[in-house]
């Protein structure tokens, strides 16, 4: 019965529902962007009412926020904690850095797109994006998880070759665990 | 010849022939060993019965030997756990060098246990505590290590102990007029007040070194330690077990005839709850496993004595019981360091790490035995506990139980040391060579553990012959039934019925294990500790992410005032002060001649001075 | 019949003053003689207790005159039991001490066992004489063989010791003399028996002052505190046997004299207590001396201090038992003493300073001198299941029965003690590295004999203990029987 | 009635119970903590949805068979509290097993989770783990004294070890333990501000700190597991509370009512209270709280 | 304060000879020195003149004149001067003394420096990697290495910004503010 399509159906659409409702966000915060996260966290505009709570270890978050732009030295760190994720996972590029290099474009040392490398769901633009539109681009995720559209996990999974061809090519020492599924 | 005689014989001749086989080959020494030490104890469950005696005379004092119901548990101790550990010892002993010394020592021990256990007479009993004492003591300094400090302390502190118990013997024999244990029981109630509090105060000096008791426990964490591991399981299991046994008999036939309410046995129970605590702290301080579990030791007899001190039914049931379980556990953890040692070569929580995918059957020994240690149901270690508490409960000790209950829980941290520090955390590259310990020495462990599982729903099988023993000494049983097969009550009628209580963990266990198992079976892997998250690092194969070190840190600094007062300091000040005072009388003798004239000179005049008051 | 009791003293000094004149024959009867002479004195001893314990004393009138007239010698069975045991150690002594400078030259080994000879016979003689002059002619042999084997190495520290033995040695006979003077000029005899019949009839004052002056004297001889500074250094200093003989002969001969002169002469009060307190202080002063002592035959010289100590403990305790405890405390320090000297010669033999970190590692290296010196350690200690436990057990059971509970407390706490210092060299023995150029020596042949032998019979006693207690509770019966002991000697039997 | 099936149904039941209501109270309680703080919060079924999607999670990692278990032990352990503690007064609707209610069982009981999770939390191999496992080890050290303390107050005081008979106590009486032994009360619910692990006691998570401790490797089904037994857990420790203290509940309406009062008082001390140390925390409850502990034994004894 | 000043210029000239001094305004001093001379005259200023702490290090890179220029600026909390130490190296061939033993916080700039100019400290014992991780090219700091260029032929570049706009252009005309004369330069 469980196999069962449409019974796979109902229970897809209950599950998305809860994965909406509920987004445990590991911030990785070493752009200068991770100045929003508290704000959108704390009182003023209270991201848990939305259910998004921050979670403290890859294992238990539902997506990684890359807020701002990413070295080399951290992309490397990113990868292995997305790798660490558990499905279902989703990865939200936060500010301009992430989309096109912002204002490190010709940095030595710095990416520029960050979807080359990561699956991204979600970007928000802006540099900084303000809290609101950080929310808005919650809300976006939001929608894509119950349309059930947000499957950049799945696509990592697929693409992985592409992907790590990419990743390798900005990271020459390669050192890391296989990714397994 | 009677076969009491036979099975001491067999002991005798097999710690010699033992010894001496390792000469001819070691394959023919591990069987005679094995064979002196399995033989008689086959001999002794076959062949000796309860209340059988011999007699004979030695140097003038008439001797008798045989078993009481008392004695029939720890024999079941001693020879239980001295087969197994024989069985364990062959695995243990291979290869290494001084198998013969260790065989004859060991033999020899586990004849003097079952010898006291035999004694009815006080000289036999104080000839086999001695042979007991030094046999373990060169078991004791086997590596040769730390000889002049630990070994000569427990040897000290035996003969303190063993010193005193023998003055309590001729005391009694002046008393008596013969050495038996029985007539000392007898005339006990109509000695005058003073003997009857000397004469257990100085047994208890005796059995309670032994049994590790408070200001005598020093010797133990150093000599437990320092002992092969093989060896330290019985020394720890059914050595100290000796002292209890002594202790049992003191306070069930001796004590018990002092006036109601005497300080005696508070006294007592409150030093076998400080000594609880005590080990207990210092046991989560130590790094090392041998020391841990040496400590704990110090600690879980303090239990025991307690138990025993209270004196009512439930109480001393708890204690004997208690003594039963830590032998079973206490001696598998120390196999299983033993094992440990043997296996990667160090004991030391700080350096071995990630055993348990190496070792499981150890591991899995070791996992038993600490929820045994540590009291938790189902096992064997909680119908203990729990009997204790409600002893002390019923018999208004409040005060006395928070202690308990605060050491027992302390003991959880050092029980999850334990655990962790050598089986859990990262598995080091340093230890991918580690194997599994040889089958010899597994199996004896996984019995062990096993039957703490057993006794921890069934304790009926072990509590009838205590209730049997306690009985034989002389403990009036009150007319109610304290215990059933797997049903423990208290004195006030509330019980604990412990098949339910396993039946229930165990379903409870199953299904959840069983959810865990099949929900997202295919989705679910096992990683390796190196795949951790760790900020998004890649931890190198060289890089050692292993928390051991200041384990309890926190904890150590919340007790730090009380661990700051050693009892080791007082000692080694009072040895010192003592050396410093016989190095002044070494000066009386200058080596000068003319001294020496004036001194028998002197020696004249005074005597000739005050020889009317001296003579005559 | 083997020989009569007078053969004991007579035939060792005729052999003493023989040695030299055989020597000459063939020089290896100086050292085949005194054995042959020894295992005789053994033999001879041997049969004529095991005949004493069955019949009563033997009194050997020498030269026709009765007593108290007349020398006579008395062989009960107490003088008879330490006759034997002197005698055996003496065999021991030359059994193990036969090689004694072989390879060297013969002079010394001549001199050597003159004065054994001497040794022994001035010992069995003080053991078996009933007339208080020639104990003090005995004292003076036994001495002046003493003070010579003391200083036998000639060198400064040997003449050291020997002087300070020398100068103890003749402030002793003084105060014998003087006590013998007195004796006699107010009971007219030297007769130990007659003196001990007559004495109530003595003024108390001279008899206190005589009791103090023979005291003073036998107590330098038996190693009381604190008339004992000149032991260490003489056990010391003197060859390895030798120490063994002081402790198992010289040292008994002594208690034995002392214990004569309480038990039988006087009639004192408070000479129990006396013994008893001295004995005590004996114990403590010795046993805590020995150990902060740094050299291995320094600490057995106040282990054997303190021993005597306990022994006269145990006779100063006063009952049946206490005696019965002090023979048997004589005889496992006899026995066991003796092999700790011998076996503990061999784990210092190369050394020169004899310390005790020296004995490090020899276990290894000569295993079996190692346990029986452990063993012996552990005997002497009393650790069951060896010799010495019995006699420590019986010590204690007398002084308990007479609710002595503080000096059990103290003569525990000294065992505790002993056993330290012990144990201490034990370990090193066994569980030290070796320093290096440090050459153990292989016991010969012959030692290995007599300390093996040593060891079996401590093994022997110590299982089965009954195989002495018969001859010690006779002995101690004997020692207490006073008037009997008058009777004999006087002949006054019916 | 009484057979063996019956009492099953009635685990699964109160089970059910226990979970529903516990995921509630944590629901609430973020709620509560976020309107202390003026924000919205989420709505107070906001954890059934995390328990929800941390369920539905479809990958999972474990280090090796102790941590793949450490979620059932604890199970083991929530249960077997919520089993022992009557969930009604005279055994109505939900006689659970009960086992007689012993309270030395129930204190044993009660430790034989976190030791098994402790046991998973080791195995990970990270050492924020094995930190917030000694955390949690020493400061379960520090409440279990007041704890045991008002415990044993209690059971001199009324000559019995069952909950049962306490609860048959207060019904006789028709006082409530809370105000007839009010020491005992105060011990104890100053050691159950550990037992919670709110704020100032939340030193084993840490989040900021340890990165969640001992259950920072544990994702997915494990975590559900672990919240779903924090649920649990959490009712049957109020409700052991309510029983103990505040003479039971006749019906589901009170028994709710009077635990979510208990739960109050451990949330709110919480939410104003920043983090102690871990020795910080143990001298907290060696102090007062053991004080309290005392003069309620003393109680216990002469009144 | 130009008492003091005075006073510690003479020093400096007095046991080193070379130094040229520049007096700024206010409370700081420059001298340029040898290379040779930085350990001595760091030591002297910090053991002698009590100049106990090290603010800076920095380095120039003068392309021009084919130099580096290392600048340590330390300071004296009791006299409450700056003194900055200059001294140029050659570029082709950058090597200095370590003077991680004076202060152990010079260890730091020393490692940066290293990896970010090439510049080789004698006798500093660090590891090699620093800040980069893997890092192939020549010393990304130098003005000679065109970082443009190079994450242009390293990264992946979002299209739509290869014409390189500048976007204050736009701004400016939007809202009709002038672009300062200073910021021109920088556009491109």
């Amino acid at each position: 019965m469980i196999n069962d399509k449409s019974s796979q159906k109902i229970v897809d659409i209950i599950q998305n529902w809860a994965r909406k409702q509920s987004i445990w966000v590991l911030a990785y915060g070493t752009g200068c962007g991770a100045i929003e996260i508290p704000p959108t966290m704390t009182s003023r505009y209270d991201a848990e009412r939305l259910g998004v709570r921050g979670a403290a270890t890859p294992r238990q978050a539902d997506v990684l926020l890359i807020t701002g732009y990413l070295t080399t030295k951290t992309l490397k760190r990113v990868i292995r904690v997305y790798e660490q994720m558990q499905d279902p996972k989703y990865v939200i590029g936060f500010g301009s850095c992430t989309i096109n290099g912002g204002m490190y474009y010709d940095s030595y040392n710095t990416i520029k797109v960050l979807d080359k490398y990561l699956p991204v769901d979600v970007y928000i633009n802006g540099c900084m994006p303000r809290p609101e539109s950080v929310l808005s681009g919650f809300g976006k995720l939001q929608e894509l998880i119950s349309e059930g559209k947000a499957n950049g996990a799945q696509e990592y999974k697929d693409n992985l070759e592409w992907y790590r061809a990419n990743q390798k090519r900005i990271i020459p020492n390669w050192v890391m665990p296989d990714y397994n599924w | 010849m009677d076969m009491i005689y036979l099975i001491f014989l067999i002991f005798l001749s097999g710690a010699v022939i033992s010894w001496l086989a390792g000469k001819v080959n070691h394959v023919l020494q591990d069987i005679l060993f094995l064979a002196s030490v399995i033989v008689p104890s086959v001999l002794f469950y076959m062949n000796v019965s309860v209340g059988q005696e011999v007699h004979f005379k030695a140097g003038g004092i008439d001797l008798s030997w045989g078993i009481t119901d008392f004695g029939w548990i720890f024999s079941l101790i001693v020879l239980g756990l001295g087969v197994l550990a024989a069985i364990y010892s062959v695995g243990f002993m291979k290869g290494k060098e001084r198998r013969g010394y260790f065989y004859f020592n060991y033999v020899l021990s586990i004849m003097s246990m079952l010898g006291i256990l035999f004694s009815k007479d006080f000289v036999s009993f104080f000839i086999f505590w001695e042979i007991m004492t030094w046999s373990s003591y060169l078991m004791v300094i086997y590596n040769g290590k730390h000889t002049q400090s630990i070994g000569i302390k427990y040897f000290i502190f035996s003969a303190i102990g063993a010193y005193a118990m023998l003055m309590a013997i001729v005391i009694s024999h002046s008393v008596t007029g013969n050495f038996m244990i029985a007539d000392l029981i007898t005339a006990y109630p109509v000695l005058s007040f003073n003997l009857q509090l000397l004469i257990p105060i100085l047994l208890l000096v005796g059995f309670g070194v032994k049994a590790a008791l408070m200001p005598l426990h020093v010797w133990a964490p150093g000599a437990y330690s320092n002992s092969p591991m093989a060896y330290t399981s019985v020394f720890s299991g059914a050595l100290s077990k000796m002292g209890v046994y002594g202790l049992s008999i003191v306070m069930l036939s001796m004590i018990s005839h002092l006036p109601e309410g005497f300080w005696f046995r508070e006294v007592l129970a409150w030093m076998g709850a400080i000594t609880a605590a005590i080990g207990t702290l210092w046991a989560v301080k130590q790094d090392d496993a041998k020391k841990l579990l040496a400590y704990s030791s110090v600690a879980q007899l303090g239990y025991i004595v307690t138990g025993i001190a209270i004196g009512t039914e439930l109480s001393i049931l708890a204690g004997l019981f208690l003594a039963v379980m830590h032998a079973i556990f206490k001696s598998t953890l120390f196999m299983a360091v033993g094992a440990i040692e043997r296996q990667t070569g160090t004991t030391n929580f700080t350096e071995v790490t990630g055993l348990i995918r190496k070792m499981p059957w150890t591991f899995l020994a070791s996992l038993m035995s600490i929820i045994a240690l540590a009291g938790i149901p189902p096992l064997g270690g909680f119908v203990g506990k729990w009997m204790l508490y409600e002893s002390l409960i019923t018999s208004d000790h409040y005060m006395l139980i928070i202690l308990v209950f605060f050491s027992s829980t302390a003991a959880f941290l050092y029980c999850y040391k334990f655990l962790f520090g050598f089986f859990l955390g990262q598995e080091e590259k340093e230890w991918a060579h580690v194997k599994e310990a040889p089958v010899l020495m597994v199996i004896p462990m996984l019995v062990l553990a096993g039957l703490s599982f057993v006794l921890g729903t069934f304790p009926g099988l072990i509590l009838k012959p205590i209730d049997a023993g306690m009985q034989a000494l002389g403990f009036a049983p009150t007319n109610q039934h304290l215990w059933d097969t797997s049903i423990l009550f208290n004195s006030w009628g509330n019980q604990v019925a412990l098949q339910p209580i396993l039946y229930a963990i165990l379903g409870i266990f199953v299904v959840f294990t069983i959810f865990l198992t099949i929900k997202g079976y295919k989705n679910t892997r096992y990683v390796t500790t190196k795949d951790i998250s760790s900020s998004g690092e890649v931890p190198k194969e060289h890089e050692n992410l292993t928390f051991s070190i200041n384990f309890f840190q926190p904890f150590m600094r919340a007790v730090e005032p009380v661990m700051r007062r050693q009892i080791d300091k007082y000692y080694n000040g009072f040895a010192n002060g003592l050396e410093a005072l016989f190095d002044f009388t070494r000066k009386i003798y200058t080596g000068n001649g003319q001294t020496y004239a004036i001194y028998v000179i002197l020696f004249l005049i005074i005597m000739l001075l005050i020889k009317n008051n001296v003579f005559g | 019949m083997v020989g009569t009791p007078v053969l004991l003293v007579v035939i060792p000094l005729l052999a003493a003053f023989l040695i030299p004149l055989l020597g000459m024959i063939w020089k290896e009867l100086v050292r085949i003689i005194p054995g042959l002479v020894l295992l005789y004195m053994f033999i001879l001893s041997a049969t004529l207790l095991n005949q004493v314990l069955h019949t009563g004393p033997i009194v050997e009138v020498i030269a026709g005159w009765r007593p108290p007239l007349g020398i006579n010698l008395v062989f009960s069975p107490f003088s008879g039991f330490l006759v034997t045991l002197m005698t055996f150690i003496g065999l021991m002594v030359w059994i193990y001490s036969y090689r004694f400078k072989q390879n060297v030259d013969f002079e010394p080994a001549k001199k050597y066992f003159i004065l054994l000879m001497m040794l022994v016979t001035g010992s069995v003689g003080i053991v078996l004489t009933g007339d208080i002059f020639n104990l003090f002619v005995f004292i003076e042999i036994v001495g002046i063989s003493a003070y010579a084997l003391t200083a036998f190495y000639t060198e400064r520290n040997s003449a050291e010791a020997a002087f300070k033995y020398l100068f103890m040695g003749a402030l002793a006979s003084t105060f014998l003399l003087l006590a013998i003077m007195i004796i006699y000029t107010q009971l007219g005899t030297l007769n130990m028996a007659d003196i001990a019949s007559k004495m109530p009839e003595m003024n108390t004052t001279y008899k206190i002052t005589a009791l103090v002056f023979l005291l003073t004297a036998i107590g330098i001889e038996a190693e009381m505190f604190p008339l004992n500074g000149w032991a260490a250094d003489a056990y010391t200093e003197s060859p390895g046997p030798i120490g063994a003989a002081f402790a198992g002969i010289v040292a008994k001969a002594g208690v034995y004299a002392m214990v004569r002169i309480i038990f039988t002469m006087f009639d004192v009060d408070g000479t129990m207590q006396f013994m008893l307190y001295i004995g005590l202080i004996t114990l403590i002063v010795a046993e805590t001396t020995a150990l902060r002592q740094d050299r291995l035959k320094r600490m057995l010289a106040y282990s054997s201090i303190g021993q005597m100590g306990l022994i006269m403990v145990a006779f100063g305790i006063g009952t049946a038992e206490g005696v019965f405890a002090a023979l048997f405390l004589m005889f496992n320090h006899a026995i066991i003493k003796p092999l700790l000297f011998f076996s503990g010669s061999y784990l210092v033999y190369n050394s020169k300073d004899k310390f005790i970190h020296e004995t490090n590692g020899m276990g290894k290296h000569i295993p079996i001198t190692s346990i029986l010196f452990a063993l012996g350690a552990f005997a002497i200690v009393g650790l069951p299941p060896f010799a010495g436990f019995w006699s420590k057990l019986s010590i204690l059971t007398a002084a308990a029965d007479e609710n002595m509970i503080i000096i059990i407390a103290l003569i525990l706490i000294v065992s505790i003690i002993e056993l330290v210092y012990y144990l201490r060299v034990v370990n090193r023995i066994y569980f030290f590295k070796m320093a290096e150029g440090v050459e153990p020596k292989k016991p010969t042949l012959n030692a290995l004999f007599v300390m093996v032998t040593l060891g079996v019979i401590i093994l022997l006693v110590g299982f089965y203990p009954d195989a002495i207690t018969g001859v010690l509770h006779k002995a101690s019966g004997d020692l207490l029987d006073k008037t009997k002991y008058i009777q004999d000697v006087l002949l006054l039997n019916p | 009635m009484d057979s063996i099936w019956y009492k099953i149904l009635g685990v699964v039941v109160s089970f059910i119970l226990a979970f529903i209501v516990g995921m509630t109270y944590m629901g609430l309680s973020r709620k509560i903590i976020a309107r202390v703080q003026n924000r919205k919060g989420p709505p107070f079924y906001q954890n059934f949805i995390d328990a929800m999607k941390l369920y539905s999670k479809s990958t999972a990692i474990h280090h090796g068979l102790m941590q793949h278990l450490g979620p059932a032990f604890i199970m083991v352990s929530s249960i077997m509290t919520l089993m022992i503690v009557p969930v009604l007064n005279d055994g109505k609707w939900f006689p659970n097993l009960n086992f007689d209610g012993d309270l030395i069982f129930l204190l044993y009981i009660m430790v034989f989770g976190p030791l098994g999770m402790a046991l998973g939390a080791g195995q990970t191999g990270n050492p924020n783990s094995a930190i917030g496992v000694t955390r949690g080890l020493s400061q379960m050290v520090g409440f279990e004294i007041p704890w045991v303390m008002a415990l044993v107050a209690l059971m001199m005081q009324f000559k019995t070890t069952s909950i049962v008979d306490l609860m048959e106590v207060q019904a006789q009486s028709g006082t409530w333990l809370m105000f007839s032994s009010p020491f005992a009360f105060i011990a104890a619910v100053l050691a159950m501000l550990g037992m919670f692990r709110y704020s100032p006691f939340d030193i084993v998570g840490a989040p900021t700190e340890l990165a969640s401790g001992p259950v920072s490797e544990n994702g997915g089904k494990y975590l559900f597991t672990l919240m779903s037994s924090g649920a649990v857990f959490a009712f049957a420790k109020l409700t052991l509370y309510v029983d103990l203290f505040m003479g039971g509940a006749d019906n589901l309406i009170v028994l709710l009512l009077k635990t979510f009062a208990i739960y109050l008082i451990p949330m709110l001390y919480g939410v104003v209270s920043p983090r102690y140390r871990t020795e910080q925390a143990i001298r907290y409850f060696w102090g007062w709280p053991t004080f309290f502990g005392l003069l309620a034994i003393l109680h216990a004894v002469f009144f | 304060m130009e008492k003091i000043k005075a006073n510690l210029i003479e020093h400096i000239k007095t046991s080193f000879v070379t130094a040229k001094e520049t007096d700024f305004d206010g409370n700081r001093l420059d001298f340029l020195v040898d290379k040779q001379c930085i350990p001595s005259i760091l030591t002297y200023l910090k053991d002698r003149l009590g100049y106990v702490h090290l603010t800076h290090i920095t380095c120039v890179d003068w392309l021009e004149e084919n130099e580096f220029e290392l600048i340590y600026i330390v300071w004296s909390p009791e006299e409450k001067v700056k003194v900055f130490i200059r001294t140029r190296i050659d570029r082709e061939k950058p090597v200095i003394a370590n003077i991680d033993m004076i202060w152990p916080q010079a260890h730091t700039y020393e490692r940066e420096f290293r990896e970010l100019y090439g510049i080789q400290f004698e006798g500093l014992v660090a590891p090699d990697e620093f800040i980069l991780e893997d890092w192939t090219g020549p010393p990304p700091m130098r003005r000679d290495f065109d970082t443009a260029a190079y994450a242009a032929e390293t990264f992946f570049e979002r299209p739509g910004r290869e014409d390189a706009q500048d976007v204050r252009e736009t701004i400016t005309k939007r809202s009709g503010e002038e672009i300062p004369d200073f910021a021109k330069k920088y556009s491109r």
